[in-house]
């Protein structure tokens, strides 16, 4: 039994300045087989798989490769001992093309001369076996996240390891380019390469898995065979305690007659033509594929791009924001999608991220009231449940559920009435991300109006009253509660 | 209330240089010149680095890199080691008169170079407007010597008008080829040139635009090398009569190419070599800790001019 | 507890320089520690601790000011020309001075913010360009000849503790308010993490930026204000290379280059290091060119011991 | 379509620069464009562009090389002293010289890598420390006298053709075929593109940098060789302040200062631009004050302008 792991992890400790982020983990990997890692935000996941490459030195513990012993791993070893990983944040050089970053590190060369011809053929060829379109030659920096994503995933898959990792891979993908993405991962499996799955999404783990491992605060909690597991003992695993459905139930909360924010033939920044209408307290869902311009739709409204023709009303009002500020003091709020780098300030406090957009407010003349500053982040600490020792812990320290919450609190201080959420539970767990949604509805009840944009079919349908479908800039669809159907949306997604 | 006294400052506390005593007495010497980064101060203070070290002395030689406050800095430091004597090229004389006081009345003997200033024990001093009149009246009688109203000579300047003294020596050359050779010769350029990479570039980009440029004034060594440098290559090493570059500092290799027959003509100096120089301003340094009165406070430095004539007898120092 | 100890070796390692360093002193040569010299070392240094101000700012939204040296000669020699020459008052003189500074830094947030220039270049820009302004303004020589109540800001005494002295404390208790107390202080620390997510929170980058080198350009007015009143004569060298110096002092005062992270508390341990420095070689007689190899070993000890610490407490 | 036309303005701006400062200069004195003062022209900028193809690859990692200028100064007085004071022959003094230069580079690879100090500071460090030895190397004089074969490198012709600038064209080819063609050239860009993405694929980042110092110390050092022949005598002074001239050019040459983006061909723009403006001004005798203003102003513009077309094309 024991021979043939590929991949032993053994009594992995990792201990970070006040924080243990893994506490004595143990797995292993065999031939041919997909293991899931599983696992709430902050479980140590990424730490674990990150010691595999010596992106992580654990202070204990150790790592055997094919039989080989190592106290800890390099990017070199892990490539050497066949290893490939695709990381959870984008490993990317977007200054280089496509096909350089699939090569990046070990570029096919005559001597010292690079032979580009010769890599931007290979990458055809890993593209085509992901069922996508990428020219070699494009800059990764301006290919979409999705299509940045899928490079990564053939970046690995080239390399011909024998152990692939791959940390929450599908999460910036929609569902055509997922199921490429498993026809590869089976298709490896059945060459006999070991594969590590992280993923939030539960309908993937037992699609693809063989075995799950669970972590919880760091610690090894259990082995399952995916095949004889129930979701129920997962998710408990998972969260140590009972979670009974997925969405929560809500109370209508919608103004019939009040409208919030009306778009009139809205054009700019990739988008056309855009109409649409939301009530108070409604919940609007933006649905559509990688690359439909939502997160340019709402950027407009938010200020952050300017639009260059059409209206946008809210509140009844003409409005035309030139910056962020002018948004946000309107009462419009963007929880943006890539949560690092636009929506937490990573290096800052929790207590200065949830006051940022106050701080004048709270300040007389230029002096911060910090009674005032401690009281707004605790009061939204405890609101969201925020997980944290102080509040003067840096948001980067935080898992990317907690990261979210605090973007949140930001703008629930700041008092928005308009919500605006892109991809609010990408790459977040089952019970932080019940957790939102339950927020969702608490700032209903507050009187709070919400635009959600999802990629998420399943969390586009539960959480909207009403769903409109964008397809390359434009509107293709709209549809009330009762005509949610899974295939109307994709056809309207897809532009037929 | 607000004061510009020093609280607690006694004043003239006594320093063990002020005693006389044998010549074998250890002194205590902290020098502040403007630049270390030019080939004259460097090679004049190696020497007198040299001299001290022979007499075992404390010595400190800063350079204050044409900064006053730093220059302050400096002669603050120097008072707080209680040395016997302070000598300071000044950056700036009036930015600097007070702190000398304040030096003086510590007890300490204070030496100014190049410019007369009130709280000192002496000045020796040069006049760089006149320094720059010498260069100019050399460069003016080679001009009438060679050239005439109706063939003008074209001149270029070397300058670094950054720099104060330097400016002043600018403006001396200028003011003795007005007065000697008015009507002969025509300054083409003044262009900045402390270092001789940059004289060289812009002596190229000069003759560019006017290739007859044939005579050059430089206020210090850089501008003549590197000027010196571009004849050199431009003649292919064959310097007829009519060229010449007229120079401040007679340094070593101004006075070798002086010898060699190269561009450079005549250097303006002092007492003939960086050696000569240095033993001046040591015996100068010895007898001010040794207590000796000086008669005056002023004492004048005499120029001296470096040509064709004289070159070998001065190089001879170098050797 | 163990990264409690840690967390303050890393954040203090700046200090355990300056004592290690001060002890060196002190032993080399007893007058050093006399507390006339320590009252001269603090005199010395008021003018890099008030300029290190604004740098600090600056360095924390990840930018840079090489135009510093240009602005204090600037202030030296208008400050002067305006009091020698065109009969201005000296308040009016040093507040004309002042707003000149500062001016100079609403010009390069202009050219860094509303431009884009990146930091480096478009100060080195104006560092050329007001070196250059000057030099015309002073005709290359220095100006003196003021009113003698004017040497009170930098030679002044108020009881025992000389007035420079007291402006650079004040200047440092302001700039730790700023960074600590006031709201846009905690702009700067957003800003220098990342400026997109400061722009998605609201915050106006680029009238940050116009603030922050503003600031910079005052701070550094009025270092060059109580340099004029030091030197009492305005030279058109007067800040030339200065910037230098006070990024050293911000850096070894342990401000991330790459902005985000610093704290005022430290750049004052970066300034006495300097100011220490340059006291201590004088009076250990080391000569010029050597103190250049001393300063450049220490700095790269001091920034390296202080890298190192907070390398072993990441990894 | 219209985005290939928006590329092209974008990445040839600097160009564009160019050829608007060559008229003016063409319009302004017709002896500009006499062939004798291109090639003038083209023998002053030769020493400034072998050092650019140095610091292009160090901006390229978005670092930063401030010890450039000592570095062409320490080569000119080592170099100097071998010959003159250590009977070293021409070419063993100059092979020296050059690992001398490769050297210092090697030095600042540790500091920055391995030591993990900010590029600015450790490169500022070392500036300071090896200004400091070529003092007291040369002790602060001239060193001259060498064999008359050595003129050759910086004042030689090949035909019509100055040497320094055959030199100087071969080491642009070499720079760019680094960039172009060779795999380490590609990790250049990929490690200023993303450090962490870099080291995850597998590159020896560290190594990297130790390559790129040692490439700019040694295209530096090539540099100071150059100038060393060219004015026939070395100074201590030679380098000073050289290294903003360098940097000056790489960007003006639209190389990104926070890394990953550039290209060598526009860099030579960058560099001609500096050459014209030096040479355009002196010819015109623009005063030493103004040629600072001018200068400033240039850079402001030209990197002002490009900078807003690149904002342009991408918004
Ligand atoms: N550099 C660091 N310094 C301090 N703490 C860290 C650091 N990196 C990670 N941690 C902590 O380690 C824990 C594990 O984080 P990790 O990223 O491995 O979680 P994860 O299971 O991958 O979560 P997610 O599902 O959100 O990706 C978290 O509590 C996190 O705050
Ligand atoms: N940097 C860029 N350069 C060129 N085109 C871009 C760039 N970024 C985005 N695009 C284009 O803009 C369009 C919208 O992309 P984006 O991924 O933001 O859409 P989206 O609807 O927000 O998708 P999702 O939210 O599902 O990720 C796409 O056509 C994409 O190709
Ligand atoms: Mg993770
Ligand atoms: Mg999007």
């Amino acid at each position: 039994m024991k021979d043939n792991y590929v991949l032993q992890l053994q009594n992995i400790t990792k201990e970070y300045p006040g924080v243990r982020a893994l506490n004595d983990v143990s797995l292993e990997v065999k031939e041919g087989e997909i293991l899931a890692l599983i696992g709430e935000n902050g479980a140590g996941k990424s730490t674990l798989i990150k010691t595999c490459s010596g992106a992580v030195i654990p202070t204990s513990g150790k790592i055997i490769v094919n039989g080989k012993e190592f106290a800890h791993m390099t990017p070199q070893l892990a490539k050497e001992n066949g290893i490939a990983i695709i990381y959870q944040e984008f490993n990317n050089v977007k200054g280089l093309s496509a096909a350089e970053n699939l090569f990046l590190g070990n570029p096919i060369r005559k001597g010292i001369i690079i032979d580009q011809k010769a890599m931007e053929k290979e990458a055809e060829k890993a593209f085509a076996q992901l069922n996508i379109k990428i020219d070699p030659k494009t800059l990764v920096g301006d290919l979409t996240v999705g299509y940045q994503q899928m490079v990564e995933i053939a970046k690995a898959i080239q390399q011909d390891a024998r152990i692939l990792i791959m940390d929450e891979p599908s999460a910036p993908l929609t569902s055509a380019e997922v199921e490429s993405m498993f026809k590869v991962c089976e298709l490896l499996r059945s060459k006999g390469v070991a594969i590590i799955y992280i993923s939030h999404r539960l309908e993937e783990i037992y699609r693809l898995s063989d075995r799950i491992v669970v972590l919880r605060d760091g610690s090894y909690v259990k082995t399952l065979i995916t095949k004889d597991s129930h979701v129920d003992e997962l998710i408990r695993l998972m969260v140590g305690r009972d979670l009974k459905e997925t969405y929560p139930s809500r109370e209508e909360c919608i103004v019939e007659d009040e409208i919030i924010l009306e778009l009139q033939n809205l054009s700019g920044n990739g988008d056309k033509d855009i109409n649409l209408k939301i009530r108070k307290g409604e919940v609007l869902g933006l649905g559509g594929l990688v690359g439909a311009g939502r997160t340019e739709l709402v950027e407009m409204i938010f200020g952050s791009v300017r639009k260059t023709s059409g209206k946008i009303l809210f509140k009844g009002k003409e409005i035309d924001p030139k910056s962020p500020r002018e948004a946000i003091d309107l009462g419009i709020a963007l929880v943006p999608e890539d949560r690092k780098r636009h929506g937490a300030l990573l290096g800052v406090s929790i207590k200065n991220n949830i006051n940022m957009p106050i701080y004048k407010r709270i300040s007389r003349g230029s002096v911060i009231d910090s009674r005032q500053e401690m009281d707004v982040a605790q009061k939204y600490q405890k609101d969201l449940l925020i997980k944290t020792p102080t509040l003067n812990q840096l948001v980067k320290n935080l898992s990317g559920g907690n990261q979210q919450k605090v973007i949140i609190g930001k703008w629930l201080a700041a008092n928005s009435e308009l919500i605006i959420f892109d991809e609010p539970t990408r790459g977040i767990d089952v019970g932080a991300k019940f957790e939102i949604y339950t927020l969702i509805n608490k700032l209903l009840q507050q009187g709070k109006t919400i635009l959600l944009i999802s990629s998420e079919m399943e969390e586009l349908m539960g959480m909207s009253d009403r769903i409109m479908v964008l397809y390359e800039g434009r509107v293709t669809g709209e549809l009330e509660r009762n005509e949610f159907d899974q295939n109307t949306i994709m056809r309207m997604s897809s532009g037929v | 209330g607000c004061t510009t006294k020093e609280p607690g400052s006694t004043g003239g506390q006594e320093t063990s240089g002020t005693e006389t005593g044998g010549s074998d007495k250890t002194f205590k010497v902290g020098v502040t010149i403007q630049s270390l980064e030019n080939a004259y101060w460097a090679g004049v203070f190696g020497e007198v680095e040299t001299l001290m070290k022979g007499k075992g002395w404390d010595y400190t030689i800063l350079a204050c890199n044409d900064n006053s406050a730093t220059q302050i800095q400096q002669i603050e430091n120097f008072v707080t080691n209680q040395v016997d004597l302070i000598m300071v090229h000044p950056s700036d004389p009036n930015a600097i008169e007070d702190y000398l006081k304040k030096a003086m009345d510590a007890g300490i003997k204070v030496m100014v170079w190049d410019d007369a200033m009130q709280n000192s024990t002496i000045n020796w001093i040069l006049d760089n407007t006149k320094l720059g009149y010498t260069i100019g009246t050399e460069a003016a009688n080679f001009v009438n010597e060679h050239y005439s109203a109706d063939n003008k000579a074209k001149i270029a300047i070397m300058n670094y008008p950054q720099t104060p003294i330097l400016l002043e020596r600018e403006t001396g050359i200028l003011a003795a080829l007005e007065e000697i050779a008015s009507g002969n010769y025509e300054v083409v350029a003044q262009q900045p040139a402390l270092d001789a990479a940059t004289a060289l570039t812009n002596m190229e980009t000069i003759m560019q635009a006017n290739p007859d440029t044939k005579i050059v004034c430089s206020i210090g060594a850089g501008g003549d090398i590197g000027a010196n440098e571009a004849f050199m290559t431009k003649t292919g090493g064959n310097i007829p009569a009519d060229m010449g570059i007229f120079s401040a500092d007679a340094t070593q290799q101004q006075l070798e190419a002086i010898v060699a027959g190269q561009a450079t003509r005549a250097s303006v100096g002092f007492e003939g070599s960086n050696k000569k120089t240095a033993e001046a301003v040591v015996d100068l340094y010895e007898r001010l800790m040794e207590g000796e009165a000086f008669p005056e406070q002023n004492i004048v430095r005499p120029l001296l001019v470096i040509d064709a004539s004289n070159a070998e007898e001065y190089l001879a120092d170098y050797k | 507890m163990k990264s409690t100890a840690l967390n303050i070796i890393k954040e203090k390692a700046i200090w355990m320089v300056f004592v290690a360093l001060f002890l060196v002193f002190a032993f080399a040569n007893p007058l050093f520690v006399s507390s006339s010299n320590l009252f001269t070392i603090a005199r010395q240094v008021a003018v890099l601790g008030i300029a290190s101000i604004g740098m600090t700012f600056v360095i924390l939204i990840a930018g840079i000011d090489l135009s510093v040296g240009s602005i204090i000669t600037l202030v030296n020699v208008v400050g002067a020309y305006l009091m020698v020459n065109s009969g201005f008052g000296m308040v009016s003189a040093v507040l004309v001075s002042l707003l000149v500074g500062m001016l100079i830094g609403v010009l390069n947030g202009f050219l860094i913010s509303t431009i884009g220039i990146s930091a480096i270049i478009a100060t080195f820009a104006t560092q050329t360009v007001f070196k250059g302004l000057a030099y015309i303004l002073s005709g290359g020589t220095p100006i003196y000849g003021f009113d003698e109540r004017f040497k009170i800001i930098g030679q002044g005494y108020l009881g025992p503790v000389p007035v420079p002295v007291i402006i650079m404390i004040a200047c440092f208790a302001l700039g730790s308010f700023i960074l600590n107390k006031s709201y846009f202080g905690r702009y700067f620390y957003a800003v220098g993490g990342s400026e997109e997510a400061s722009r998605l929170s609201g915050i106006l980058v680029g009238r940050t930026k116009y603030l922050v080198y503003a600031l910079s350009g005052l701070f550094a007015g009025l270092a060059g204000i109580v340099m004029l009143s030091r030197t009492n004569s305005a030279q058109p060298t007067a800040g030339l290379g200065y910037e230098f110096d006070v990024i050293t002092c911000v850096v070894l005062g342990g401000v991330s280059i790459t902005g985000g992270y610093g704290k005022m508390s430290n750049v004052v341990a970066g300034v006495l290091i300097i100011g220490i420095l340059t006291n201590g070689m004088v009076l250990m007689n080391v000569s010029t060119y050597m103190q250049l190899i001393v300063k450049g070993i220490v700095l790269a000890l001091a920034v390296g011991f202080d890298s190192l610490q907070k390398k072993r407490a990441t990894t």
